[in-house]
């Protein structure tokens, strides 16, 4: 196959992934853009063994091929089993891979041109070997994060941020030594320094923050893709790669957006942070706790039930218990409808897919501007697993952490029922004040297991 | 002098800055709810590096630089298949409630 | 072979592509209201056509083309120049309340 | 200076015409937007003196400057001078002229390059004669058109499709023989055919039709500098052509949407049109017409008045005397707003134009989606020459040539009054049922005699 012809059908390639990309920004068409995308990666991956050696057949193709029949073993059934609450770790898993394979093509290459490698390929390849190895270290330890097979608090050490400074300084000049003098010693001491500072890099964020750092470094790997484009001369490689870094860097800032959080004070803010101010004073305030069956009265004669899912769900899993619960209320003759923050959950859109999976129907999802209004005319909300999203100190109280961030106005509907296991604040540390207010009823445990109470006295009455 | 060819570095330079923009414009006006399949698509795009690894892993002759490229391979493909496979796992669940009935999904 | 370089017409090829889904994303969202300083500003846009003008008017050799070229010279820069001015003027006329009072149109 | 050197700054310029598009789609950065792209045409002017001829001063470069200083002559007092009504027709010279250019361009370089021309060279430069002349020719008959040198209605004439598809055939013929054979006189005739055809194109377009063609002409002449850039092998032209021809193309797609149209119907209307059904039943029903004092106490004891204007207040020039009346109407107290229908006027977005121009505070536009629910709490609606805009056979009378074109619901106002000179419909063509309602009066006349008579009435109450 000739260079034309190759580059040409990676041109066909390319526009896939655009348009692939275009479709995923709207609810309509991103499932067929996701499948555009797809077709647009086996096109390039299909056409590349007819053009790698000149139309022969590759050296060492069966090898090829089998790791490829592996690849597919391992991907295939991970992205099919995995639990829609497991989703975030398993994108922050397949983009560390990814990283780590732009790096080790970088470095493959890098040891076979040897000496011949012009000072753009060194300079090229030692940025896809710094910025793939972060990706790929820093994407383990997210995953270890969300796993929950370390803590999810931010984990922060003496010096933190000198060490940090320093392994950065230690990676740059290893890097420029690969670039001054060539060789494979300084590459692979660059390669390590760079894993170690991908782990220190996003060992300091918090769990909550993590979905952020991910999406950065999805970015991260496009970029390095992009590089390593440029390495080996692949158009393909070099519009798809960008096309990820620029895309994934918006997407980060619309993340942080919204949920009011800046990148900056993501990655570098828990050795910023004040201690969180613990208004004591508010603890000894009384607050009303009720019973299931409390709950299951006061929704029974409720004739419109809005309820408002957050983190606690995802931690609980009840999203199953929960859509019983509002089937059964339905049946019963009440109006019910979800109010979804967009920043609810581990991740933006995280309730629409775990609802969805739970087959919640998609008219009873409300987003929030839609869902603000009717709260004067809702009977009861009832709130699982939320706090942040319906803090009305994001309102009321400039300066706290939320402050700005639209909330869903809960408080205006004529009672509210909190589930949650304590009265300990949310994410983002502060009281709210709606749980003290007299229209509010808590009901303490595990969101699961107190909407299956509530199911439960439901039937009963 | 004009009709000359424009150098191969300037062209790549062009093809990325556009490139950077097409990105941005294409992803600048996405819901807050299709942030996470949209983060797993692109994700799954980047998977393409596979074409590099699949490169290399002809050019590789020692036995180093063969089992790096495999690695690579390997890697490559699970991050582009399984991107692709999860994304539109995530997608499925958005459907209306017409075709939900006859998915019930594997989660315990 | 790999590492050989791009050609040129598919460089070029790939930066009319791009360019076409930068043109497209770009405005695809532009209200109503803007719709004619829009088309007005991209027609200003066109009149960098006075860079080709210019380089053919160097080349030119006879009169015939020499003639021909200033012509488009001429042209393009009342195309560049005017557009501009023109985008600018209605533009102006877009600002709030505050600013208005100091420019009194010259319509009759 | 270097070619590498020369594409780098060209790129970007180029940059700046992309941040030149972002910037004109939105309010806020609009004449930021049109000053970064007059600053990359600049910038891209400049450095093709220092580059073409090799850092040498060019050949011919007195002249060179002397032309541009004639261009600048000609174009900066025509574009400052230009009242706002004719706005319009001045685009369409403009971007004719910017056609006629790339066509030079093209010619100029094939005689140039002679035998030595590639064939793909060759394609370009018929591609940019063909689209060039016809860009050029077509606006200037819209701009005939539109400044009333000649009719505006469409120019239908026998056997006008069997011409015009001939006259087609001719210019691919003609361009397919430049091709083939080289040489200048086919490349002359299949100029002088294009001219032709883009006379034949545009002259069965209607008036209120025409800124649909301008806004085309305008993509083509995108393109053909895209194709004369290829010609010259500048990077700029093609991604500056390239970016006006794609933009240029969503922007005449969302024109024709905004007014109900399409793009096919615009262009091929006038010769598949059924005869407008004049439906001469409605011309016997009486009216209610009142005099100018009439509309004056109406108006003086209004509340709340809207004022909707249209393509006739445009014709009539009547943007200062509706202001003065609207002026006159606050101070005494009444709540005056305007009520800006997208496709109302000319072109879309005329009327904000011509209002600005006639220093109407901003903050009174208000778009149709945000004055709509505002009109049953209107005591009078005030249509200045506009008459589709407020159509209601648009939601009630399916077929109809308006049908699902969104309207201002100006029948839930309390009384509506017309100014307009005649029963005559508006653009579309079809009666408008709402002029024979009880609560509408008409005054009869010129929109600008009437508003003034109105003015002096009121200041006489
Ligand atoms: N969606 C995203 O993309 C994203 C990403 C990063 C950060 N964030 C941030 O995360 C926050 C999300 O707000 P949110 O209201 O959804 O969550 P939240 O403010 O973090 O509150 C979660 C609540 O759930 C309760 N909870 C935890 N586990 C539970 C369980 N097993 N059963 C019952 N309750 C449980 C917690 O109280 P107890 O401990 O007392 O039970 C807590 O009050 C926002 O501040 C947002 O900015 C969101
Ligand atoms: N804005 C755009 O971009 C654009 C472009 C192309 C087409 N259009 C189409 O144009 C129409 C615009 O709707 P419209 O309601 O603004 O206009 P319209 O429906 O064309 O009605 C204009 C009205 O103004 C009256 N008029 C004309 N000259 C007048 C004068 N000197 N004094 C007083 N009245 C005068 C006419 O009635 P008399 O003759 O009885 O006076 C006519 O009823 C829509 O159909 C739209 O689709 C708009």
């Amino acid at each position: 196959m000739s260079r034309n012809l190759y580059d040409l059908i990676g041109l066909i390639a390319g526009i896939c992934f655009i348009l692939a990309l275009k479709g995923l920004s709207s609810p309509k068409s991103a499932r067929k853009g996701n499948l555009i995308g797809a077709l647009g990666a086996t096109i390039a991956t299909v056409i590349v063994f007819f053009y790698a050696n000149d139309g022969k057949a590759l050296n060492n193709q069966t090898l090829i091929l089998a790791a490829i029949g592996f690849g597919v073993l391992v991907g295939v059934p991970a992205a099919r089993k995995v639990q829609m609450t497991q989703m975030p770790q398993l994108v922050a898993l397949f983009n560390g891979v990814g990283g780590g394979a732009a790096a080790l093509v970088a470095i493959v290459e890098y040891l076979k041109l040897g000496d011949g490698a012009t000072v753009s390929v060194v300079v090229a390849t030692v940025f896809t070997v710094i910025v793939g190895c972060v990706s790929f270290s820093g994407s383990i330890i997210t995953f270890l994060k969300l796993q929950e097979l370390m803590t999810t608090r931010p984990v922060v050490f003496p010096f933190g941020r000198q060490i940090i400074a320093l392994t950065l300084i230690g990676v740059l000049i290893s890097g420029g030594w690969v670039i001054a003098s060539g060789g494979t010693t300084p590459l692979l001491i660059n390669g390590l320094l760079s894993l170690i500072f991908g782990v220190l890099f996003v060992l300091p964020v918090g769990g909550a923050d993590v979905p952020i750092v991910i999406s950065l470094l999805n970015a991260f790997t496009g970029l390095t893709v992009a590089a390593s484009g440029y390495v080996l001369q692949t158009t393909l490689l070099i519009i798809a790669g960008t096309l990820v870094g620029a895309s994934g860097t918006i997407l980060t800032k619309l993340m942080a957006e919204a949920m009011g959080r800046s990148i900056f004070g993501t990655l570098f803010g828990a050795f910023t942070a004040k201690a969180q101010q613990s208004s004591g004073a508010a603890d000894t305030r009384p607050v009303k706790s009720g019973s299931a069956d409390d709950v299951a009265i006061l929704l029974n004669y409720a004739q419109r039930v809005v309820i408002v899912p957050g983190f606690g769900l995802a931690v609980a899993q009840a999203q199953h218990t929960v859509r019983e619960l509002a089937d059964l209320l339905s049946v019963k003759g009440v109006e019910v409808a979800y109010g979804i923050h967009p920043v609810a959950g581990r991740m933006p859109g995280h309730m629409n897919v775990l609802l969805a999976e739970a087959n919640v129907p998609y008219e009873q999802l409300v987003e929030m501007e839609e869902i603000n209004p009717t709260f004067p005319q809702t009977d009861v909300v009832l709130v699982v697993g939320a706090n942040d999203v319906v803090n009305p100190a994001a309102k009321t109280t400039p300066g706290c952490p939320i402050y700005g961030m639209p909330i869903l106005d809960v408080s205006l509907a004529a009672n509210v029922i909190f589930l949650k296991r304590s009265m300990r604040p949310g994410f983002a540390g502060i009281e709210n004040e709606l749980l003290y207010e007299a229209k509010t009823t808590l009901l303490f445990g595990d969101a699961k297991d107190s909407l299956t109470k509530v199911v439960s006295a439901l039937k009963a009455l | 002098m004009v009709n000359e060819l424009m150098s191969n570095e300037i062209a790549l330079l062009a093809i990325f800055l556009l490139s950077i923009f097409v990105g941005f414009e294409v992803v600048s006006k996405v819901s807050t709810t299709l942030h996470t399949p949209l983060m797993s698509g692109a994700n799954a795009i980047h998977g393409v590096i596979l074409v590099g690894a699949i490169v290399v892993a002809d050019h590789a002759k020692t036995t180093l630089e063969i089992s790096l490229a495999i690695t690579a391979v390997i890697l490559a493909t699970i991050n582009m298949v399984g991107g692709f496979v999860v994304t539109d796992r995530m997608l499925q669940m958005f459907k209306g409630k017409a075709k939900q009935n006859k998915v019930k999904g594997e989660d315990k």
